[in-house]
């Protein structure tokens, strides 16, 4: 309990409730837009840059091996069964991108996380930056080829797939690849690099993290108002899912930490990687691959739902879990 | 002065590299392009406030006097706006020549 | 292609949220939206320099092919424009539908 | 005369002048518009912070209730006698706007008197933050009554006002907003919290308000050459008046501050709150709720006249007023 | 309503200062101007990605109703056109009076 | 080749590389562009200010005048081998734009130099900013000197000159404005000022660079591709131009740097300045007093193929050349 509160009333989740209530109190207040991007960018470079340092100094053994295959495992087989439980109830298109959204990672989401385990003291290994890394690609193209194999006999056209724009979105995204670019780089350098640029990658971690997460805010209370408006049938079925796939897929975190025997901190984040939702990467490479899909199902979900979920009952949810488990 | 067509495309942000793509291909004189706009149709509100540009539309200005060009571009056009939605407006013009 | 309207509004930013509101109430098809620009006119030069955007402008598109939506816009524009300024200009445009 | 020459040799003042330089000396020098916003939104986040965390280790006291309700008379008294002196010389709705753009507040001046207090090592209470934010609102509504009581006698239509719209523009407008909520989570997380933000709220302030003038500079110095170039009568009373105004009101200040007996830093503060014109929410405001007023008036007397009065000449001045009269 | 001639401008972003000051030699009524803007023609894609503002263009809309300013204009824009590159198109449009 | 593997492993050209190779890979990252133009104002900015203040502390002696006299003769002469070279080679008003772009230097290779002696613990002295400074306009100057010298003969129309026009863009360009601004107000504020400011100035620097020349290396690798798609005869000619002359100018800066006797990091980057050419002022310049010029030239030149050549082998060549020499 006490936990929960500690998390809602650090100032990064508070500034995600502010946001929130801008929205809902009809006030102009608003991050421009480059800005609010720039805040992302900021906080990739930073976590993998991070990441990449402390694999610098704790190599590679074989427990971070399996953590890295059981997190690319994870993000191919959630897609799996989401897609399975909806591919007769909802478009078939917008089913998979679904699936391909909750397999993905939300990198904010796992910032948050990490910032926690900062604050509460707890340590965190830096392949878990690789990990969640890993996890951002093979969703997409797990979802893409579900789509593909169950759409088709419905004799959909796809005279405009091509395998190159696929891997491209998947991997090239400009996220994914800032986040592993700077994790090579942060490897690279190790601690002599992190010493010339600790102060403005570590000091000002969490103030970033507060601009982002009270524009964070103002998005998803807007992407709430847009699914009131909508309100049709299909869409409780999608709300309801945005609640249930964080808690489902974080138990199979949980199997898999516990199965590997991880650390406090690795397997919270493990947890965190499965249960967070995709709305960066995915959704960019959805519009691009999966143009038919439509956004206004998978991305107020992640956006709106899954993310707040995650972030303030989540983070310590699972936390508590993990104790309890372990 | 010489008569041409003004073709003014909105499509969102993301296909925007498709109808670079598209007006190259069909060997279109040039183009302006408005990045990162906002707007609202039968796919809903596009706010331009979300980081992948997903919510973000783009407006293109071309203006050309080949009408075989125009076709072929009208007729690239269709199947993109149908998959990703948008609008494509032609209108007449005069075309000050230096 | 279908024959329409094209409907330019500019605004100062301020008022943005007025216009789209006035847009719903009429049923305009949709529209597109250029936010944060500048201008001259009558009342000064906007320089988009302002942190309330009060020196800003905002450009709408509309495509519409419904003349008693167009009637009802233009009507709720006219008060709209003689109290915070701006242009709006109509011409005639076809539409590729897809 | 020391404390006017040091204030001036200040990196953020003399940063306002090279702003002004530039745009004199005709050079292209530029700050984007959505990082000029972005510097704003930083500045009013850490203030707001900074004051809020100091609130929550000096609890409310009587003498800080009655600062914060003479800061809000003020408010709302300023604009009355404003208003009484201009309304037969100038248009009346430009009257009403001037009257509500001088009983608010500069959230730029009062921070860069905070800074000034901060860098000659004199304290001042959080709770002037509060003080200010509560400045905000009341000229606003004010000025608009003035305006419905003086003009609608004179036959102006009004079927487009709401009272809804206008508590929302003069209580709900971004930068109060912001402001206000991170005043609020300040108070709420409390040094725990200023300690896991305080290298990006503390330390990079004062370079932050260097760049954040240096655009006020520029824009000031266009609003003057814009002033110029208007040039018509009526122009020499706004000039003057933008000229007496921020003097006769921290003269007001400076009687409440000694009535209620405050510290040093907190009646500069008093003063400079009373002093200052609102350049973003008024006009901000006024341009929905009183869009026949002309922003070509009350705009430039705030930013291109009073502001830079204020940050150059005022603030010294004010202080030695203060340490002559407490 | 009131007939009027429509000009669009293109130009690269660093010569908006020369267009500014031949709208205000001829005497235009206003303008709404489009800052950094992308686009491709002759001389090359400008990505808008360049410090200095080379790769940019910007966008002028102007909306006039008085001949001989326009041939002013059009005159004015000439040489400005064929030493920096850009296009000027023209079209006719109703303007909505307030 | 120690000196070059550390310069190569330094964060930020390893975010330079990133940035390359983003584009080579047909990655979507991208900076928006009011945020690189933020960037480059803030190191134009702290590396104006530091300068100021080193100045303020170690004042003017003969040797610092003649280094400031020399640095700009050099950015006198070399404009004038280089236009004659290249005269009759390609179209004359390319041969002035690029005669002043590489006369010119490029504050972003200059920076990259001060972090590198920074980090190899070497010290250099803060009037080697204001030698930087007063190179920019010169070269701009003489360029188009000679462009009128030659061209008119050829019977080119030049009604559009104008005097004010060229010495505005050569010396209150924005980028060089707010150096020299800079510069002037960390002289005159000094150290107390730099106290104020440091933690922004001085700890982000690194962080800042590292976000800068990734995007630099993102437009340099555009610029590489469109270069390749022109490939005409003219374009190895530039090529090779652009390769040589950075190696040709540096020799005569090492020449002068040695006649002067000057310290290891005063040497290099003396000699850095002259191997360097401009990629923001001498471009923004040329578009608008010598629009004959095509950017297509002169641009991809310094910012695809002799910025990278300096910062990647440049800087450590001319160190070992400088230790081999003095
Ligand atoms: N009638 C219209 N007039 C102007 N722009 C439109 C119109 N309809 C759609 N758009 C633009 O095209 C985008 C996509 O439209 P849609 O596919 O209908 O959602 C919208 O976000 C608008 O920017
Ligand atoms: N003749 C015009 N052509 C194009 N845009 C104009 C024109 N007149 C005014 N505008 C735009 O409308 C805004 C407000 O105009 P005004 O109310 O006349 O000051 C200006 O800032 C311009 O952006
Ligand atoms: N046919 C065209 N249609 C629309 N815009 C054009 C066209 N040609 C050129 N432009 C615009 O004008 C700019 C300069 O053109 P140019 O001088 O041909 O390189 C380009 O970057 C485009 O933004
Ligand atoms: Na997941
Ligand atoms: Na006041
Ligand atoms: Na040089």
């Amino acid at each position: 309990m006490d936990t929960f509160l500690s998390n809602l009333s650090s100032p990064p989740l508070l500034f995600f409730f502010l946001g929130a209530l801008a929205v809902a109190a009809r006030s102009d207040l608003e991050i421009p837009n480059q800005i609010a991007k720039f805040l992302s960018l900021y906080l990739l470079f930073a976590i993998g840059f991070k990441g990449g340092v402390a694999l610098a100094v704790a190599p590679f053994d074989t427990q971070i091996v399996l953590t890295l295959g059981a997190a690319m495992v994870l993000s191919a087989v959630v897609p799996l069964y989401t897609f399975m439980f909806l591919r007769n109830r909802i478009p078939i298109a917008d089913a998979a991108a679904i699936a391909a959204t909750y397999g993905s990672v939300s990198a904010v989401t796992f910032v948050t996380a990490t910032s926690y385990l900062d604050v509460s003291g707890i340590s965190w290994g830096g392949h878990m930056v690789a990990a969640m890394a890993l996890m951002e690609s093979p969703a997409i193209i797990v979802g893409l080829l579900l789509y593909r194999k169950y759409a088709l006999t419905d004799g959909d056209d796809d005279d405009s797939f091509s395998w190159s724009q696929l891997l491209r979105e998947a991997c090239l995204n400009g996220s994914i690849f800032l986040i592993v670019g700077s994790l090579i780089i942060g490897w690279i350098t190790g601690p002599a690099g992190m010493s010339q640029i600790s102060s403005f990658i570590q000091d000002l971690f969490l103030g970033v993290l507060c601009l982002f997460l009270l524009d964070m805010g103002i998005v998803a209370a807007r992407r709430i108002k847009d699914l009131r408006n909508a309100g049709s049938k299909a869409m409780s079925i999608l709300i309801t899912m945005a609640l249930v796939l964080p808690l489902l897929n974080a138990m199979l975190g949980l199997g898999i930490a516990s199965a590997l025997d991880l650390d406090e901190g690795d397997a919270l984040l493990l947890i965190v990687l499965a249960a967070s939702a995709s709305y960066i990467a995915v959704p960019a490479a959805m519009r691009l691959v999966l143009p038919q899909a439509n956004p206004g199902s998978y991305l107020p979900m992640s956006l709106a739902i899954t993310f707040p979920l995650n972030i303030l009952v989540g983070i310590p949810l699972y936390h508590a879990l993990v104790r309890w488990t372990l | 002065m010489k008569q041409c067509t003004r073709i003014e495309i909105v499509v969102e942000q993301s296909v925007s590299g498709q109808v670079i793509d598209l007006l190259h291909k069909v060997g279109a004189p040039g183009y302006t392009l408005i990045p990162d706009i906002r707007g609202e149709g039968d796919r809903g509100t596009r706010r331009g406030d979300e980081l992948a540009g997903d919510s973000s539309n783009c407006l293109f200005i071309i203006a050309c006097d080949d009408d075989t060009i125009i076709e072929s571009l009208k007729a690239g056009l269709r199947p993109l706006l149908s998959r990703s939605g948008g609008v494509c407006l032609l209108s007449a013009a005069e075309w000050l020549r230096h």
